[in-house]
């Protein structure tokens, strides 16, 4: 506790996030990053979204010429990951909302992550079938 | 034997708005899942790209319960995302400095694009273009 | 069996940055790695250095990352593992030497959350009475031995201040405690900024704990408490 | 550098928590500690801490008190145990005041449970007489005492290791000297009063259930400088110790009903207490459990017994021994609630240490002469309230009742007297023994020579003792201490040096294991711990009298003082 020492020795700490690296994520950790991936990418798609809507207002010819943009192949890939993003984001938000109110949900962690694993695939899968179908079309 | 009745907690403690945000969070998260899913579907499974234009927007947006639907979405979803972007900013950037910088782009970004989002959904007065377009045509 | 343990080193006075180095001994399979490092120093290389005394878990002196995560030396034992195994100081502290952190850090926020019991009535003769069913609602976050695995197997933790798992058990443990006075103080520290909504529920600090304690719980149930309070 | 207070407290166990407790706020203390104070080793006690609250079945402090007496084997002072047993019910209380987490009984009360040795009405049966946490009942104990500490605001020197004793030529204390770990400065503290509370010293033995850090720095340094050390032929094997480990189970499984079982599955204990059975004094089943091994009856013809607890229902397994089933999970990978466990008498407590009056002073001879401002309490201190054995949870009420008691007489002293002079250069000593270990040139490591040193104890000065074995172990003993000084460390930086800590270690092992040595060779009979093979009865005629043994510069000197007696004439011991 008392340590009044100002010797000359090198600091050196394991701060910031290159600790990343140094530990084996446990599926907890696994799930939380991807929580965050996910919601800072739909964040980005929405602000692109917000100022593209704005554009109705310009009147027909400038919203449709824009639309052209997202007609675009990378866009109609981009926009199958933006829903894969979203339904993750959705499900693993219901399990920590679960976790927060339901008292005894702690005892099911893994359980509920395999449970959101198994949510999202089952609602992504149908969901990127019929996408891809659309493009291919 | 008598037993003695479990009780905790007499005090209460403050409000602090990091109680709140957390809050907002599961509350508005809860209603995302059904806003945003629910446009997901509609705007990118079972209608696509191909199909919305400006037309599809203001045949939408004649109906008051899609415009309502669609600036709750927009308002919840800015600043559920936003938030969740303040969280990342908190949790990576260190220097007091930069923190503040960054929070203050955030703040400006959710009040900017609240403003024009907003605009988009409640301003659009799509008789004004159709009356240019039947004038013109 | 002949195992190889790398070992992450680290002398202030000589060397800049830490570096790795490997050591390999024959051990039996039911020794802990605790009995290996002691092995390395004792008869290998007496300059390795770390922190230990009880070696069976009770002491919380040996925490450190084996094979990348958060356990404590005295509580693992070699056949889990397997022939390789790596040893790294805990993560979000300063490094003293070799796996030996500082934990002042850590010990500065446990004590922040107020740690004792408060109450200012006058005791009475005997012991003041609490029922099971009141002990019990604290139990699990009594049996914390400040060892630090949880809060530095906290990635909020090694990226920015907060109070961390271990002072919010240490403070559930009084939080619950029916003898205890001091709810809203304490409330109003685990409220801040820096307290309990840091939480993400990331579950590495219940991973992680080497007592068992489901540290994650006791968070959630300080957030929960927080909450059905001010409302 | 130079540190005053009024009041320094070497080691943060419970003995010293306690003390200082009794300290802050009143004057200015110090606790130096060679862990972090929530690492001490009073934080591995399992089972309880014994209190005639009589909240569950009838009890009395007196019964307290004979048990203690009879558990010794009448060596214990019986002023002594009169203390202990009638202040162990306000310590607990005032524990239970500052947040102690007692399981508790329906009504809300402490619940309580029984333990080796611990009868109602003079020895007819078991009683509940344990208050415990669980079984981890020290851990909460040196958690709330450290807790305590922390509200009081006392000034903690976290990893600080005491090199040196401050006695000036006339025999007065003034302070200690210690070495910051992290930096390796060392540090003199100048001081009115000083508390040694350092606890034991285990690791002289080979299996023992101690910590490593228990290597008795504070008894070795005490003897170092003059001060003579009691009754160090009696120490403890705990009966159950995992098998080869020596990790403590805790005497609250045989408290909770478990039994212990020779390799023809029989109930041994029967044979050598027949009253309390399995509950008999820890000195009795260690011994029962070798004679069962020697007798051929250790299981496979192994030196081990089982721990039976596969009758107790799951439930009391798994509520009331909760730590107990990880150890044996985590260790042995067993389930005791299905399974055996092998365990065999483990190395666990000193009754003996640095002779003390009840206030916690210490004392230099027969007439009770003590040095002003020196203190002791705890493992390191003998009061003598175990006598020649100690009973069950009588440790931690050893340390919360004498710890407080020497705490309460440290205030009274820093108040009525001022600070003594320091000696000159009070450090030269110190420092030369840490500038010795760093330079010095041998070819001998010092954990071979700690290897040889537990081996040679465990055989020779263990559950049993013969006059050749302690001769043949003196001797060795010889041999290994000059050996010591042709060590050689590896590591000769400045900057948490383990190494360097561990060599002074095994100095103040050795010091321990030569007291224990020639006090045991000395002590011609067999009483409580000490059972001597060549002497094997008790003899009160001629050892009924507490050893004390002296480092004066003629080698080792041998005297003996007078057992106090009270209340209960020494009788034969049977359970």
């Amino acid at each position: 506790m008392t340590t009044e020492t100002a010797r000359e020795v090198r600091q050196v700490s394991s701060r910031g996030l290159g600790a990343y690296r140094g530990y084996r994520p446990p599926p907890g950790m696994i799930s939380w990053a991807l929580h965050r991936v996910t919601g800072l990418g739909v964040l980005l798609f929405l602000l692109l979204h917000i100022v593209d809507i704005f554009l109705v207002n310009y009147g027909p010819e400038t919203f449709n010429e824009l639309l052209f943009l997202y007609r675009h192949p990378v866009f109609r890939i981009g926009e199958i990951v933006l829903v894969a993003g979203l339904y993750y984001h959705a499900a693993n938000g219901v399990r920590i909302i679960l976790i927060d109110f339901w008292p005894q949900a702690y005892r099911y962690e893994r359980q509920l992550f395999y449970g959101v694993i198994a949510v999202f695939l089952l609602a992504f899968v149908p969901t990127a079938i019929l996408m891809i179908r659309a493009i291919l079309v | 034997m008598a037993t003695v009745r479990p009780h905790v907690g007499r005090e209460r403690p403050s409000g602090g708005f990091e109680l709140y945000s957390w809050y907002f969070f599961r509350l508005s998260g809860l209603l995302l899942i059904f806003l945003a899913i629910g446009h997901v579907v509609i705007m990118h499974v079972i209608n696509t790209v191909d199909e919305i234009d400006w037309q599809f927007v203001a045949d939408r947006w004649n109906s008051p319960f899609w415009r309502a639907y669609d600036w709750l979405m927009l308002f919840l979803a800015l600043l559920h995302g936003l938030n969740g972007a303040r969280l990342a900013v908190d949790d990576y950037i260190r220097p007091q400095g930069w923190r503040i910088l960054a929070h203050s782009v955030l703040w400006t970004l959710a009040i900017v694009f609240l403003i024009i989002g907003s605009i988009a959904v409640l301003t659009f007065d799509p008789t004004r273009f159709q009356a240019i377009a039947h004038a013109g045509g | 069996m002949l195992v190889t343990v790398r070992v992450q080193r680290f002398n202030p006075e000589t060397d800049s940055k830490p570096y790795y180095q490997e050591y390999t001994v024959e051990v039996e399979p039911t020794d802990r790695v605790l009995d290996a490092l002691n092995y390395i120093k004792w008869y290998h290389d007496g300059t390795l250095t770390f922190r230990r005394s009880c070696a069976h878990g009770v002491c919380g002196s040996d925490a450190m990352r084996i094979n990348g995560r958060n356990r404590l030396a005295c509580k693992v034992l070699i056949k889990d593992l397997g022939p390789k195994i790596t040893v790294e100081p805990l993560l979000g502290f300063r490094i003293i030497r070799d796996l030996v952190v500082d934990m002042e850090p850590f010990f500065a926020q446990y004590r922040a959350v107020m740690p004792y019991l408060i109450n200012d009535e006058p005791p009475p003769v005997r012991e003041r009475l609490q029922s099971p069913e009141e002990r019990e609602l604290y139990d699990d976050t009594t049996k914390c031995i400040l060892c630090a695995c949880c809060t530095s197997a906290c990635p909020i933790f090694w990226t920015t201040e907060w109070l961390g798992p271990a002072a919010i058990v240490n403070a559930h443990r009084f939080l619950f405690d029916s003898r205890d006075r001091a709810t809203e103080e304490r409330l109003a520290i685990l409220n801040q900024k820096f307290g309990v909504w840091r939480c993400r529920t990331i579950f590495n600090c219940t991973e992680a704990c080497p007592r068992g304690i489901q540290v994650t719980n006791a968070i959630e149930q300080v957030k929960r408490r927080i909450l059905f309070e001010q409302s | 550098m130079y540190h005053r207070f009024d009041a320094v407290i070497v080691g943060a166990g419970g003995a010293g928590l306690m003390a200082a407790a009794q300290l802050a706020g009143r004057c200015n203390v110090a606790v130096i500690s060679k862990l972090y104070p929530v690492r001490s080793h009073t934080g591995a006690a399992q089972g309880g801490i014994a209190a005639a609250l009589g909240n569950v079945e009838e009890d009395h402090w007196i019964w307290h008190m004979f048990d203690t007496v009879k558990g010794g084997d009448y060596l214990v002072d019986q002023d002594a145990a009169e203390v202990l047993a009638r202040e162990a019910i306000d310590a607990i209380i005032e524990l239970e005041h500052w947040g102690f987490p007692f399981n508790r009984t329906p009504d809300g009360r402490i619940d309580q449970r029984r333990f080796g040795g611990h009868t109602r009405n003079f020895g007819e049966g078991p009683v509940r007489r344990a208050c415990y946490a669980a079984d981890r009942t020290g851990h909460m104990i040196l958690q709330t005492l450290y807790q305590t500490a922390l509200k009081r605001q006392v000034t903690f020197f976290d990893e600080y290791m005491m090199l040196d004793l401050l006695l000036t030529d006339d025999g007065v204390c003034t302070g200690v000297v210690a070495m910051d770990i992290e930096t390796g400065e060392i540090h003199v503290f100048h001081a009115k009063a000083v508390l040694l509370a350092t606890g034991g010293f285990g690791r002289v033995y080979k299996v023992t259930s101690n910590a490593l850090a228990a290597t008795g720095d504070g008894v070795a340094i005490a003897f170092r400088r003059g001060i003579p050390l009691e009754d160090m032929e009696f120490y403890q094997f705990h009966p159950t110790g995992i098998y080869k480990m020596g990790i403590l189970l805790s005497e609250a499984c045989r408290g909770e009903g478990g039994i212990l079982r020779n390799g023809l599955g029989e109930r041994f204990m029967e044979r050598y207490a027949p009253t309390l059975l399995d509950l008999a004094p820890r000195d009795m089943v260690s011994r029962a459990i070798y004679q069962e091994i020697r007798a051929g009856r250790g299981v496979d013809g192994k030196d081990f017994v089982w721990l039976d607890l596969t009758h107790l229902p799951a439930e009391v397994i798994e509520t009331k021994l909760p730590d107990i089933t990880d150890f044996v999970r985590t260790y042995l990978g067993l389930d005791p609630v299905k399974d055996l466990i092998p365990i065999q008498p483990t190395a666990h407590y000193a009754m003996g240490g640095i002779p003390t009056d009840v206030d916690g002073r210490v004392t230099v001879d027969a007439q009770n002469t003590s040095i002003p401002g020196l203190y002791a309490a705890g493992e390191c201190a003998c009061v003598s309230v175990h006598g020649a054995n100690r009973l069950g949870t009588n440790s931690l009420v050893d340390l919360v009742v004498f710890g407080r008691r020497a705490g309460r007489h440290m205030l009274q002293f820093v108040r009525e007297n001022d600070f003594h002079p320091l000696p000159k250069e009070p450090d030269y000593r110190a420092r030369a023994e840490v500038a010795w270990i760093l330079e010095n040139e041998g070819n001998e490591r010092v954990a071979q020579i700690r290897a040889e040193l537990q081996e040679a104890m465990m055989t020779d000065a263990g559950v049993f003792r013969t006059g050749d074995g302690l001769k043949r172990l003196q001797q060795k003993l010889g041999e290994l201490r000059n050996r010591y000084t042709q060590i050689c460390i590896d590591d000769k930086s400045r900057t948490f040096n383990m190494e360097l800590v561990e060599a002074l270690e095994l100095g103040f092992l050795l010091d321990c294991a030569e007291a224990i040595s020639a006090s045991a060779l000395a002590r011609e009979e067999s009483r409580g711990a000490h059972y001597r093979e060549d002497f094997p009865a008790r003899d009160d005629v001629n050892w009924l009298k507490h050893t004390l043994i002296t480092r004066t510069s003629g080698g080792l000197q041998l005297s003996y003082k007078p057992v106090v007696i009270t209340r209960f004439q020494p009788k034969e011991r049977v359970y």
